[in-house]
Parts: C-alpha cells; structure tokens; sequence
C-alpha cells in the first residue's frame, strides 16, 4: 500500500488519475495458480475474455501468459480453455 | 423589452431578473424540474430558448434528484450548467447536492425558498436552505429583484473559481422576490459575457487523459477529501470580495457578503437574511429618528458563514436579536446557533426571535416590538406572528 | 409611499394592472413594486394584487395592510368582505358600481363604469380604464406613463393604440 | 478479424477495466463488461450506478479503470449519463469539443440500481431519448451491501432479505419483467442478454449503439457468493438460465422481437436451479410445486415471448 | 441462543441487538430498504419474520423515500411500524422524514450511522444525522449495543406517547455498534410486551369517522400548525425521563438523556456522541487517577436538545471541548454550534474539534491531546486524526 | 337499476368528493373522481398526491372529501398506499380490524406523478403485488405548478417548459406509452380509460378493484386551463381524444389485450388539436408536416394496439 | 372565513375532520348561473355526475335543483343537459 | 485487557474465531468485544478480525492497534505486511509455519500445525483449533468455555462434538 497522503497533496474533489497504482490482488490466491501450456494453447483467447482480473497476458493477438500480481486463482480460465491447455497448480510450483 | 443595452431600469420580478441572468451568461446545459416559486424563473427561461434568445439546452428531467444528478454529470463533463428549484426540489436532490459540493461540481442554483412540508405549503420561509447548510453548497441569499440579477452573476463566477470549484445557491424568498415586480437594472448582454468569461475545469470527464471520477473511500482517506472542501470554503470569502469589486466597476452596485447598516454605535440590533431586511431596515431608520441607538446586520453569505466578521461587526452591540426564518424542531434556531456559535465567550445578550413560517408576513411593527421586547423578556424563543392562547 | 389593492377575479387581469401602474410610476421617476397575492385558488376565484409607489426607493417586502385606494374591476366582488380589509374614511375605492357596500361606509367610493367606457375606446379590458381612473384620482403616475405602460404591457395582446384610448377613457372620467 | 481477436485487440493492452479492482474471486461481472466495452469502436465514457463494480473497482486512491469514468449515486446513473450526453451534444456544437468525434455513453448499473432504485431516472431518460446506450448487469439481488432481493430476484430464491425460514420459501413475487418494461418504452433498440453468450452479447452491443435514440441492454451475470456457487462454474450455470429458457436471448428493434437465440434441446428448469445455493430448498421433494410452478410461469413466457416475435 | 428468557447476557452485535428489540416488540409493519451499515438488522429481523419468530410484515420497498413514505400511510393507517437505514438512505427519504415529523407518524427508526457521499464511505460518522436535525424528529444517540437495544425499547413508547407522537430514530455508530459484539443483556420477550403495550393514535386513516390527513396550509395556518410540533418536542424531554425510570425498573440500567461523567468538580471538559464517548471515559478516568479535574458530558438525546440542562451540567466548566462527528462546512460545526447556543452569554471557553470523519479511528491518545491541547490553542476548529502537511 | 343511479346513490347524499374546493371552474378532474369512487362498492381509502387535486380539496382547515383521505408527497402515493395497504392486511390479521370487511385503496395522482416522479414508486409498487388501484388522473402536464411539460403532454403541445417559439414547435417528444409499461409489469389488470366516457371507465373501476392483485387506470381528463379551451366544452374535447384514436379505450386483463370502445368512424387528428391553444401553432398551415407525423404516429399506435387485441 | 384559530386549539398533525367547514366557491361565479326547468328534465343524472362543483342537488334519485353555494357557472351541466333543461342565466335573476 | 488480532481470507472464519473467543471470555465471566473489519474486499481477500478481552467491562470503541496476540489462520498470509503491524517483543504470533517472517523477528512466533491438528479432529475447522491454541498460551478463558463456545456458535455447521475436539486439539498442542 502507498503512502498516505496529506489533504493538501489530493487532487480536488478525489478525481483518480487512469494511471494510479494498481492494488496487488495475487494474494488473494488461495493456494493454487493457474499455469499454461503453450504448446497446447490454441490462442482462442477465450481464458482472456473470461478472466475477472485481467490477469491473462496477451501480446499481439497470442496468449503468452498469467500476471500473477493480479491473478485470483478463481479457475475460470482453466474451465473455459478448449484445449486444456490450463491446470492449476500449488503455490510453491515453478512456472517460467 | 430591450436587453441589449440596459438604458434604464426594467420592472421586473426576481424570477424574470434571475432568467434574464441566465440569458446572457447562457449557460451549456439546464437540467431542470418545476416547483412553485422557482417556476417563473424556468418558464421565462424557457421561453428564451424557445426563441432562441438563448442556445443553451434545457433537460427537463423527470424529477429533482434527477435534475441535480444530471447537472452534476453537465458540470464535470465540461459544460457551464445552472438549475433552479425550491422547498420539496431541494428535499429530493439533497443526498445529490452533497455529492455535487464534494464532487467540486460548479453549479448555479436558483433557490426560491419555500417552507418545507410538512403541512405543503407555497410561500416563504428558510427551512429549505436550512437543510442543505451542512452539505458544503455556498449560499448568498439576496433581498431583492436587483440583488438576485447581480447575486446571479457573482454566483457563476465565483462558483468557477479554481480555488472555490462549488455549487453556489442563489437564494431568494418565493413569492416575496420571485414574484415581486421591482426596478432592476441590467448590464448589457455584451457586459455580462465579459464578466462571467469562458467555462474551465481542471479535470473535465469529456478529455482524452480519461479520469475516474467519484471514487469509494475508507477511513484512511475520507477524512482527508472532505477536508479539501473546508479548504475551498475559506477560500471562498476571499474570492467573493475581490468579485464583488470587479462586479461593482460594471454596476456601480455592491452586494456584501455582510451588510452593516447603522450598526457602528448601534446598542441594540438584529441579525436576518433575505427580504425582510428591507422592512427592518425601515424600521431602523424610524427609530434612528427616535435617536434609539439600534441597527441591522443582514447575512448575505450564509455559506460560507464569515463569522470572524460577524463577530467583529457585533462587538459593539449589547444586545443582540437573530431573526431566524426556520426553526431546527427541538434545537437552537440555525441561524441563533450560528450567530452563538461566532459569538460564544462574548457577553452580548443573545435572543432567538423565529417569524415568518410558510409566509406568514413580517410588518415593521413586529420588527419593532422585537427592539421594544429587549428590555422584557430574555431567554426563549421568541415567535413573531404567532397565534397563541397564551 | 401610495399603496393600492386591486380586486378581480383570476384571468381579468388585477396582476397586469398592479403591474402597469407600477411601470407607469417607475417611468416617471418613482419608486415602485408590484405583487400579486397567491393561493390555491384557480380561474373563476377571486384574487388581488397590489402596488407601491414611493418617491424614494421602497425597501419593505411586507404585503399591504391599509391600501390608500381600493380597485374593485369586478363589481360582483363589492359585496365580498375581502374588499373592505384595511379600508377607512382615508381610502378610495374605485368601483363599475353606483353605490357603496357594507364594510366600505366612510370610505371614498368613485363610480367608474369601467365596462361601458372600456367597450368606447374599443376594448374589453376593463383593468385599462381603471388605472387610468385612479391615475386621475391619485395624480401620480402622469397619464402619459400609464398610457406607455399599457401599451408596453399589453401592446402585445391589445394593440397599442385601443390600450392607450382605454387608458384615456378612464382618466377623462374622473378629471 | 474474429470478433473475439477484434475485441482483445481494443481491449488486451489497457483494458477499460483492468485487474489490481477487489470484486470476488471470480465475480461474473468483469467479463460482462469487457466484452460490452470491447464491442464499442468509438471513445466511450461510463457512467457507474454504486454497487459491486463500482464499489470494488475505484477504492480511493486507485482505479481498475482505464476510460473516463463517473460515479455519483446508487440510483441515477441514467440521469448523470443524460447530463453528460447532453453536455457533450451541446459543446460539439459550440465548438469546444470536436463536433466530428462520436463518443458512446455507457450507463452501468446492478440490478438494484436499474430494476428498482434507478428505475425512474432510467424511465425518464428513456423519455427524453438521449443517446446512449444502459447495461444493467443482472445478477439478480443487492449483491454489494450482502445479497438482499430485488426487484430482479427470481420467485423462489432465497436472500438476506426474502430468507428461507420455517414460513417462508424464499422470495414470493416474479421478478420484474425489465426487458420487456424497456420495450414497452418505445426505445429504438432493447435486449436481453447473457454473459455466458458473449458473441450474442457482443453483437447486440453493436446494433445497441448504431441505434439512433437510447438502447438499453439488461445482461445475466452470475454472482458465486450471491447465488452460492463454485466461481469456475458460473459460465456453466448461466449457459443452464439459457438453455432452460429461463433468460431468453432476444432483442427488440424498433418494436420488432427477434430471438436470437433457441435452445434446441430446452432443458428442465431443475437444471437452473441446480448448484446454486439459494435454490437448494426448491430441490428439496416437499417443494416439487413450487418448482412445478416455476416451470409453468418459464414455459408461459416464453410461448409469449415467442408469440411477440412471430409478429 | 435463548431468547425467551433472559438469565445471562449474550454476545450480540448493536444491529442483532436491535433486530431482537424489534423481534420482542413485534412491529406490525417494517418498510425497510437495504443499505451499509444497517442491513444486519434487517436481516437478522428478516430472519426471524421467515422463521415465524414475528409475525408482522415486511415491505421490500424499492428505495428509502418508499420506505419512509410506505412508513407514514402504515403509521397513520394504525399499524405499529418500524424501519431503518443509513447514509445515503437517510438523504434519500430527508424529504419525507421531515413530512413524517410534521404529520406526527409515531415510527421507529434504527439508524446505523455513517458518513455522507461524497466520496462514498460505509463507515461512520454523524454526518447523516445532521442532516435531518431540523425536521422534527427525535433523536436518541447510544454508546453501545446493550444501549441500543434498551433505547430501542424506550423509542417505541416515546414515539407513541400522545404528547409526541413524533418518530423517533434510534442512532447506533455504524460498524462500531452496529457489526462490533458486545455482551448484551436482553429482557424476556413477555417482559418487552408489557412494557411496550399496544399501538394507539387519536386520529387513525382506518376509521370509521373520515378524516382527511395532510392537507394544505397558506400562511395563515402553517405556522401554527408547525408550533404543535415545537410543544410535542417539549413534551417529549419530561415524557423520556418518566420512560428511562420506568424502563429501569425492568432493566436496573438507567441511560439519561444527558449522561454527566465525573463532570461535578471538572474545570475541564469535553462533549460529545456516541461509541467515543467509552473511549472517551477511559481517558477521564486516566486523567482524574493523575488527579487532573476532567470530565465528560454524552449527549444521548441530541433531539430535543437539553439546552438548560447542558447549561447547567457545565456551569462549572471554565474550558469545553466540543467533539463533533460531523461538519456544517463553511459554518459551525452541528454539535459545536448547539452547545454554544445553550451556553450563550456564559464566559465558558469553547472549542471545536472534528473527528472521525468517514471512520477515522478515535484513540484515547487523541483523546489526551484534546485535553492537553487546552492551554496552548484557542479559536479555530481542530481536527483529529487529519493528515495535514503544516 | 341503472349503473349511473347506482353511482347517484352512493354518491348523491354525500359525495367523497364535495363541493367547496378550489379546482377551476369546470376543471375535468371530478367527474373521474366521482365516477370511480362511485363505482365501488367497499370503503375506501384515498391516496391523493401533490397535484391540483390534492392542493385545491383540502386547504386548511377545510376538506371538501368525505372519505379516509392522505397525502404526504408529490411522487410517493403508490408507497404511501403500499404502507397502508399492508397495515390493513395486518391489522385484520392480528384481529385489531373487522378480518371480513374489504376496504379498496384508491391511489389518486396527475400524470406527473404518475408517469414521471411517481413512476418508481408506482412500479415498486406493482412488483410488489399490493392490492390497491391506482388511477392516474391524465391532463398531460404539471397543471398545478403552472402547466409544465409531463412525460405525458403530446408531441408537439406548447407548454411553459415545451414551450412554442421562434425555434420551438412545442414538446418534441411523444408522450410516455405508461398504459404499456403498467401492462410489461403484468399486473393482472390495466387499462386506458377517459372522462367523457363514463361508463366504460365505471366498468373499468369494477373490474379493477375485482382483480386480484395491483390494478392501473390510465384517465384521460381536460383541463381547460392548461389545455386552452372553454370549461363547457371539456367533455367534447375529451370525446374527439377517443375518436379521433389519439386515446384508445382498451383494457388488459391477465394480460388479454380487447378494446373496449373503437370508433366507428374514426375522425382526422385535426378533430383532437382543434379548439386547445396548446395546439395552435399546429393547425397553422406551416405545421402541415407535423399534423401528418402526428396522424401517423397515431395510427401505428392504433395498429399494434389492434393487433396486441387480436392475439 | 371561519376564525383563525391559535396552535392550542388545532387537532395534532393537522388532521382535518370531514365535517369541517366547506368554502362557499358561489362567488366564484362570473355573472351568471344556471337554472333548471325541472318540467323538461327527464332525471338523467347527467348534469350530476358531471358538475365539478358537486353541486347539482339530488335526491332520492330525482334531479332537484342546483347548490349556488357552490356552483361555479362552469355551464357544463347546461351542456350536457340531453333534454335542454339547464340555461345559463344572469346572478340577479330569481330562481326559486 | 488481552487484545488479538485474527487474520485469514475472507471464507476462513476470522470472524468467528474472534466471535467465538469473546463469546468463551463472556462465559467464563470476562467483558469481551469481537469486531471484524470492513471493507470493499471480497471473497478471497485477506481480512481481519479482533477479540478483547477484559475482567473490567470494556467501554472503549476504537480499533486494536497492539494486539497481545496475532492469530493467523491462513499460513499464506504471514508474508503480508498487514499480520507484522503493530507487533512488538510483547506479541505472541500463531501461525501454521514453523519459522518467523520479516517484522515478526522479536515476536514470539508459536506454530501450530492446525490443518493437520482439525484433521485429527475430523474437521476443517482451522479457527477452532487456533482458538484452542490460543486459550493454551494466554491462559484466558478456560478451556471448556471455548469448547462451549466453539459448540454454540458451529454448533449448526459442524456437529458439536467435533467443533469440541478441534478445540481441545489446539489446547492439546500447547499444553
Ligand atoms: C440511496 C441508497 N440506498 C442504498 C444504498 C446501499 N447500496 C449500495 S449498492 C447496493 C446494492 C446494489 O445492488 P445492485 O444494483 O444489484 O448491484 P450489485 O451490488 O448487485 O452489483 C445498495 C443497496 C446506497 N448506496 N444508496
Ligand atoms: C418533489 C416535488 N417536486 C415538485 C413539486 C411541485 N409540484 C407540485 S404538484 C406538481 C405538478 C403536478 O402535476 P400532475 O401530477 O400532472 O397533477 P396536476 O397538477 O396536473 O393535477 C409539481 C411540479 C413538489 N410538490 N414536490
Ligand atoms: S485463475 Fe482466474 S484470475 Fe487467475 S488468470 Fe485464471 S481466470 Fe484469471
Ligand atoms: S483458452 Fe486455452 S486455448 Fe484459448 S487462449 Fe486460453 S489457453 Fe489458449
Ligand atoms: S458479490 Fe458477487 S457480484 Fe459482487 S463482487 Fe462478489 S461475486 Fe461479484
Ligand atoms: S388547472 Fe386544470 S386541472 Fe388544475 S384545477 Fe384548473 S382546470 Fe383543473
Ligand atoms: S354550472 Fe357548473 S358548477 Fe354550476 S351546477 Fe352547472 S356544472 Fe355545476
Ligand atoms: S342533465 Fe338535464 S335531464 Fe338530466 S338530470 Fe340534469 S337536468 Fe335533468
Ligand atoms: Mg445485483
Ligand atoms: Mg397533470
């Protein structure tokens, strides 16, 4: 969490900028996170569409991969993927 | 009428002065809904539309909340917006005029001020500027035709200020000014454009750098955002006074937040607000005549409350009588509890005096029995007019 | 400071004569208010309006309590009590009517058959023909200013020359 | 481009709502609104009623979101969107904004803040025939302040304030039928909509904001705590609303009624109601009728809704 | 949990405590409209009505201004009814609430309090109270939630009592009373029946005699009628002592309207509202074992407004602090503006100190700095708890 | 014997509605009042809201009603009835009321607080399923404030707020279908009624109050004042409404659509606008363009009405 | 007009009894009122059930006369008279 | 006066931890508050929630900002800084994690293997066998109080017997 700032450093009337800081949500994870296999990946995009968080990264069109900063482990992505190209694993597990 | 250049002075009512107002500022957008006595104000205004005399856009929206909302969504989009309602109007958009002061929305509103229900009733009182004096809404209440066309203008100005950022109401008694046909003079169309100058925000909605605008806030930030507007309301009476002398060099009028009349020896005096004072004033100069050391202090600025001035004004005086046009049922008076409040450790003998409920009329022989009634009664409530067995 | 009550009933124009008059004063130089009296009261009823001419500039907004002159514009209204509030032997009351009523004993009365000379000058508005009475009866405002006024207020509806020529009527009658 | 790729292309970079916001753990909500956001080509401004997504996704002072975005109350989203469309209207044609570029106004509101509370602002927008275009995200009850009924409720359910007790089977009324309210509106454009169908979804946002008058959308989206469900199943779930008839896919186009989508196969209301918790009394044996009855009003409706399309 | 009987206290929220009260009372009809943070009532209530625990009815209305409204025509048509709300809730029905006083609707209402949009905040403050100070309604502030289940009790015969007939609104800190457990001790179901009684109005709309409520009043009746309500307020200060001794000989808890801690011999003081006020008494008693005169002043009923009583309560006092949970921005602060209207011509020292705006935290450390604060500053509004560069 | 001596003798002694109000001279509102409190055969219970109605039969300390009367708002008569309503239910209930004596709530309110205002409540109100019938008395503006524009004036009416001008043709929208939208909320009874046409609307009113559930009438009445036109003539202003098709007669029971009354010789648009300054403007041969839109809209109207009648 | 009342003596929350005192509206009449040739009226109740004013008096069924304390002269009854029985006459005409 | 703090995901039964503890102290004769905290988090958030306890009746209303004791439900969560605030030498830290975290050095970190102990149990119910732990290391309020407690409180949910058992297991484990 940032700093608090003093009223004297607000913007009137609580106006946010597009680009203020993003609040971390991939603490709220419980223990599992999703992890893809690209190879299986058909790039529907539909984990993209359907994931609340917008923790689905896509580059030029391609599913690359997770932000687990924001991701909240819900599963959606894992039960909409064709391909079965998304499992969800423990925590601890290594994904690069 | 000619409105072009403003030869001599127009007979017309408080209502017609305030339309005409809006005419030449012409403002983008008026979200507005009816009520008695604002109506004369967005009937005539509407007719100038009609005509195209003016070419802004009337939203005649379904309900008062509504009219508030919208306005708030006109204001921060980017667009100079006013509306005018009373009494009930006011009730219903109240959770919005809050968000609208906190929001920073510089809206004008005309307020025709009208007893609140219940019994419903048309005619005058306080009560309804009296609900919203927490809100953070700047409130100038004016005592007559010419003041609400000044009022009017100062309103828009001071409103868009970047300091300020408000929504300012206008506040003239129903009936008694709205419906009033009095002399008044207007600037001309040209004059009035000059001084109201161009619409600006700092973050208007409409703009490519997108904002969000009406976030939530917890403990750990409301305090602090609340607080801006405290900031902006002491901001506010500076910027008032420097208005009113660069409204003065076009009309040769001044309209102060405060107005002392024969106060500087005065003993005795009364503090009011709105078309009474006129009556009181009167009432002064006849006993002047009688050499009776009284005198008048008459709030225009409600909101923001210069009590600091209040109190300077009224160190003199001995005896005190605030005259308020509304009651807070079970309370002190709001207007008595503002003047004890700007007072508290003075020694003046205060005296709550409360007249003129739904529009029951205030005569100068009621102005004067509460100058007689000083050496009589203290302590109380004291009700003007009031029918009573005892 | 004059102060003048105005009988009617809602629609025949007690509103517009206040007004006028008071237009007329301020044309020459005076002073003056004009307000109507409001209630729930709706086409058919009887209504008043009043106004206030001073030489110096009027401050009170209070409603009048003891007019100096009493215009009645529809003669089946002289009976209602309404009429005689505040009057006294100083009052003028002008009426389309040759008597007086109970309530009004002392009080000036001045017969105006407003009607007949508002149909003269080829008109129906009665309210026309009694301000330029009480023009003559008062003093104040000049009869040039209210014949201005009643072109200006009216010229839209009535057409200048008619509200003049009823104006006229009803000043000739009492001078 | 496949209208999937077209709106990731809008909306993979910055996405109008991004993540970093604090709705549940799968809330249904956000892929709602990406895909209505995704489906628009010009600039948009949204207007926001209070409630979950507004409540979660601005918390001073940060924001989830990445176009101009207001809130101001719970129930007039519709009017603060007239306020700014008609000021937009009135500076393009005073020349202090450019008067070539179209912006769609999109109003987002709840259920609460468009079945109920919101309702006359929304009616009287209607009315007046701004140009824009309301979503209201149909997740059937006041999820934000603790799932209490609405006027979206359906007759059955249970919630926090028409709980399932000794005395009582959950809420004793049919929800209001807002879709066909909006219709009865004479709007240009009205839909029915559901977030599992994002391509009907998507479509209909399209024909919303060409309509040349307001458009109103009232789109089902789950909610796993409100309906008591397992986050991950709630595209599953909402297909069942559909597929049992129980929310029909259907727009309205100047008065003319169009499904746009028929179940083949309709299955048993039970499907719905299956595997959401504040059902799980109707499945019970002794509430056969009720369920009986709710099947009843499904199949009534729909043969009349089917009826309005035929014309 | 046992609710038949009450042999020990339980572990219950302010909102389940007054769930119970309304459970025992049994209310006939209960309008009510979901909203932070007083839905644990209505749901707890709900709960039991499903249950078959009460057995009056329950209107999902579809927004505040029908539950009050729904409220009036249940009230005057002769039915026991209740509701509740919060914030936004509260200014949403503001309108009618003061309609509700006017037409003297016996209702009772819980209100959670929490700070006022903008920006929107769930949690607590005064701010929404204030609003509706002027119109007639009483208002009963607790400290706890044993307190807000007994003023709950105590509301509902004052409400009713023929000298009143006002509603009566029930005002629990939001989050802090309303979601924090607190041991509370709960009368037998039969025992609040006794006390409570049956539901009686001299002019109910369902009767056989016709009458006609809520009619239209000019100016020369409008004051009048507002008078009665000035005298039903009155009434009500001696009618809620004669309820507080009678409740007391069910409970042994006595809450005053006023609530004198350690005040007699205290130079110092502060008053104020509320949950702080616990918080608060810790402080004094810190301060009073480092033998320092300080004391405390609770304003329980904050309408009607003891005036005379707080003038003497402090009459000793030679420095006051008063604590408000809300702002009059651009005025005086609500609670800060009442005193110095009940203390006006005294020589007493006031200040005004703001806190816990939107739910910022009131510590005891905060609470020292109040009293210290004393001799260094005077003059000017201080605020706790505020972020501030200078 | 006849229905009007049956109204005659309920009403005849001591009418609910009295003289000694301050309405207009031949204002059109009472003879709705009359015939449809007069048409029912329980007590009743009137709702009135703000309105020229409520402001000019009860000036204090006067009332010219002779029945259970309140009022507390202009836009809340529906949750007011809601209130009273359930009172009543209770009360009989728990035994404090006769449990067999049924009483009718009668919810009176102008267009404005009906269709505009008003509508929230009103619609809470039927999702609810309160039983009480609320009758909007229509004259197609905000009469009492003045004659503002309503969500109910006509296309093209001049009013203070819609009013004609150099760049005005009066109101530019078409009048809320409100008759529709009460219908979308499926109460089990609504319909559009007028006060020229007594009978039908007595008949209506018996119906209305024989429903089980909410029940909404539509009214049409004049306002000589707000509609420009010499009080004795209202009643045949009215009739030219109906016959002209621009206010149809039909009502909608369980959601069965049947006209009650259909024109046999439907009269030209002009026939309605003819002889209301508020449509002055319009018969000016420049208007030519707007009467013919007018005409048209009417008689699509009319169309889908007839055919809604047929299914 | 009745006597103003003080505060004391009015009934609480402004409840008005049906028995209160009706404003005599007769002088709202313009210069005329109707007068009813009961020889020609055929009792439709038409001119009842229309008067705005309430005040065309009726009893056990048969058309009497008319209230002139509170008729208005709006002249409706006269226009929907089928048998022509109602004419407008001026105020001072006798009707007994 | 004993002030702890409860941490876990919105779910995990904070509330009730802290509900139930207070509830075990007012049995066993004590004043006690329990609080949760809210906010615009949902489902799946970290939450927190607080006990306080005292022999004199506790009138304060503010918030814990020293707990005596931090309680972590959820091991997942001793990484955020949130469970570290206010934490000095004097504050007892359980958590299901055998090694302390950054700002937690100086604290005494207790761990308690509480998954596994509620399995034994045959329950889920970690909170109950944290409560248990916890009356172990404070010593306040007796075990059977917090059994009761446990029982009344999941008595709906769990059966009784077990909630009992996950209690005494946590107790078990820290004494
Ligand atoms: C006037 C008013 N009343 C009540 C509330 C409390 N409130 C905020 S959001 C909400 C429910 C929102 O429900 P819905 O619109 O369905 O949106 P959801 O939370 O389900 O997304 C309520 C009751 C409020 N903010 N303002
Ligand atoms: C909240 C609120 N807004 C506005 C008003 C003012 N007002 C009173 S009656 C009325 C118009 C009523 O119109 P309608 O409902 O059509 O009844 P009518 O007067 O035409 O009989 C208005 C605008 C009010 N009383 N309360
Ligand atoms: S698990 Fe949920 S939040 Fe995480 S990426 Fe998949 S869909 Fe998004
Ligand atoms: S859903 Fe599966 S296949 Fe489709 S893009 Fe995502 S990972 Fe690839
Ligand atoms: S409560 Fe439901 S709607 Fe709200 S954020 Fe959670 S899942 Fe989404
Ligand atoms: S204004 Fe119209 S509706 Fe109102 S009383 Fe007069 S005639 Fe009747
Ligand atoms: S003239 Fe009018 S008011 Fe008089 S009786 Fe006939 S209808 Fe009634
Ligand atoms: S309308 Fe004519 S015929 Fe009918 S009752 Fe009246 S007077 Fe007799
Ligand atoms: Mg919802
Ligand atoms: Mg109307």
């Amino acid at each position: 969490m940032a700093e608090l700032r003093p009223w004297q450093q607000l913007p009137a009337g609580g106006v946010v900028d597009a680009d203020a800081p993003r609040q971390r949500t991939g603490g709220w994870r419980t223990g599992v996170k999703p992890r893809a296999d690209l190879g299986a990946c058909v790039n529907c995009l539909l984990c993209w569409l359907h994931c609340p968080d917008a923790a689905i990264v896509v580059e030029d069109g391609r599913f690359v991969g997770f932000d687990y900063d924001f991701c909240k482990g819900c599963e959606i992505c894992a039960e909409m993927c064709p391909a079965g190209a998304i499992e969800l694993v423990p925590e601890e597990t290594r994904v690069d | 009428m000619s409105t072009e250049t403003a030869i001599r002075p127009e007979l017309l009512t408080g209502g017609e002065a305030v339309a005409h107002a809006m005419r030449q500022i012409d403002p983008d957008v008026v979200p507005v809904y009816p009520i008695t006595p604002q109506t004369p104000i967005i009937q005539v205004f509407s007719k100038f539309v009609a005509d195209g005399r003016a070419s802004g856009e009337l939203v005649n929206v379904e309900s008062e909340h509504s009219a508030m909302s919208a306005a708030i969504g006109s204001a921060l989009a980017g667009a100079r917006t006013m509306t005018a309602t009373s009494s009930q109007g006011l009730a219903l958009m109240a959770e919005i005029v809050y968000i609208a002061a906190s929001m920073r929305a510089p809206i004008v509103v005309a307020l025709g001020n009208r007893a609140l229900s219940g019994p419903i009733n048309i005619h005058c009182d306080h009560s309804d500027s009296m609900l919203i004096r927490d809100s953070g809404v700047i409130q100038l209440f004016v005592e007559n035709a010419q003041e609400a066309y000044d009022a009017t203008l100062l309103a828009t100005r001071l409103a868009e200020h970047p300091d300020v950022l408000l929504p300012v109401f206008v506040c003239l008694d129903g009936f008694t000014i709205t419906h009033s046909a009095e002399p008044v003079t207007l600037l001309t169309d040209e004059e009035v454009r000059l001084f109201v100058g161009d619409y600006r925000l700092p973050h208007p909605l409409l703009h490519s750098e997108p904002t969000s605008q009406g976030p939530f806030a917890m403990p750990d930030y409301y305090f602090e955002l609340r607080h801006q507007q405290v900031a902006a309301m002491e901001a506010a009476v500076g910027v008032l006074d420097a208005l009113v002398d660069e409204l003065a060099a076009f009309t040769g009028r001044r309209y102060e937040p405060l107005e002392e009349y024969r106060l500087d020896d005065a003993a005795r005096a009364i503090v009011l607000m709105g078309s009474s004072a006129g009556t009181a004033k009167d009432v002064v100069d006849d006993l002047r005549r009688c050499s009776r050391p009284v005198g008048l202090l008459r709030i225009g600025s409600f909101r923001p409350f210069p009590a600091d001035r209040v109190r300077r004004a009224l160190s003199g005086v001995s005896e005190l009588a605030v005259l308020d046009r509304a009651e807070s049922l079970g309370g002190a008076a709001p207007l008595f509890a503002e003047v004890a409040a700007a007072l508290h450790g003075e020694r003046t003998r205060l005296r709550s005096v409360v007249y003129g409920l739904g529009g029951r009329d205030l005569h100068p022989h009621d102005v004067e029995s509460v100058f007689e009634a000083f050496a009589r009664r203290n302590g109380g409530t004291t009700y003007l007019g009031l029918r009573s067995e005892r | 400071m004059i102060e003048v009550r105005w009988h009617a009933r809602a629609g025949q124009g007690a509103k517009t004569a206040a007004h006028l008059y008071a237009l007329a004063a301020l044309r020459a130089g005076e002073s003056a208010q004009a307000f109507p009296e409001y209630g729930p009261e709706r086409r058919g009823a009887p209504v008043r309006a009043y106004t206030r001419i001073d030489e110096r500039p009027i401050r009170r907004h209070d409603s009048v309590t003891e007019p100096d002159a009493v215009v009645v514009l529809d003669p089946s209204l002289l009976a209602e009590p309404a009429v005689a509030e505040g009057v006294d032997a100083t009052t003028v009351v002008l009426a389309d009517a040759d008597s007086g009523r109970p309530g009004l004993d002392g009080a000036r009365i001045v017969h105006v058959p407003a009607a007949e000379l508002a149909g003269k000058a080829g008109t129906t508005y009665v309210n026309l023909v009694m301000a330029g009475a009480l023009a003559a009866v008062l003093g104040v405002p000049p009869l040039e200013n209210v014949e201005e006024a009643a072109a200006e207020v009216l010229g839209a509806k009535a057409d200048g020359p008619a509200a003049r020529a009823a104006v006229e009527e009803g000043y000739r009658w009492l001078s | 481009m496949s209208r999937l790729k077209t709106i990731a292309r809008r909306q993979a970079a910055t996405p109008s709502l991004g993540g970093g916001h604090s709705l549940c753990q799968g809330c249904g909500v956000p892929l709602v609104i990406r895909t209505v956001l995704g489906s628009i080509d010009t600039p948009v401004v949204v207007i926001n009623a209070t409630g979950c997504l507004e409540v979660a996704t601005t918390r001073y002072p940060g924001t989830a979101w990445n176009v101009p975005w207001i809130h101001v109350a719970f129930e007039n989203a519709a009017a603060v969107a007239s306020g700014v469309e008609t000021a937009h209207r009135v500076l393009a044609r005073r020349g202090k904004l450019p008067p070539d570029e179209p912006v769609t106004f999109v109003a987002l509101a709840g259920d609460g803040g468009t079945y109920d509370i919101g309702f006359q602002a929304l009616s009287g927008a209607l009315e007046r025939g701004h140009r824009f275009l309301f979503v209201c995200y149909d997740n059937e009850a006041y999820m934000n302040t603790g799932v209490q009924r609405s006027g979206a409720t359906p007759f059955g359910a249970g919630t926090t304030t028409s709980p399932v007790g000794l005395e009582s089977f959950g809420k004793a009324q049919q929800r209001k039928d807002l879709t066909a309210i909006a219709v009865a509106h004479h709007v240009p454009y009205a839909a029915q909509a559901c977030g599992a169908h994002w391509f009907d979804l998507s479509q209909k946002v399209e024909r919303a904001v060409a309509a040349d008058g307001p458009a109103f959308l009232n789109v089902l989206t789950d909610c796993p705590v409100g309906w008591g469900h397992e986050p991950r199943l709630g595209p599953r779930i909402l297909n069942a609303a559909v597929e049992t008839r129980f929310w029909p896919l259907y727009e309205v186009v100047d008065g003319v009624h169009r499904l746009t989508y028929e179940p083949k196969h309709p299955l048993p209301i039970e499907d719905w109601l299956a595997g959401q918790k504040r059902f799980a009394h109707l499945l019970r044996p002794e509430s056969r009728e009720l369920v009986e009855r709710i099947q009843q009003q499904v199949d009534q409706d729909w043969a009349e809704l089917v009826e309005r399309c035929e014309r």
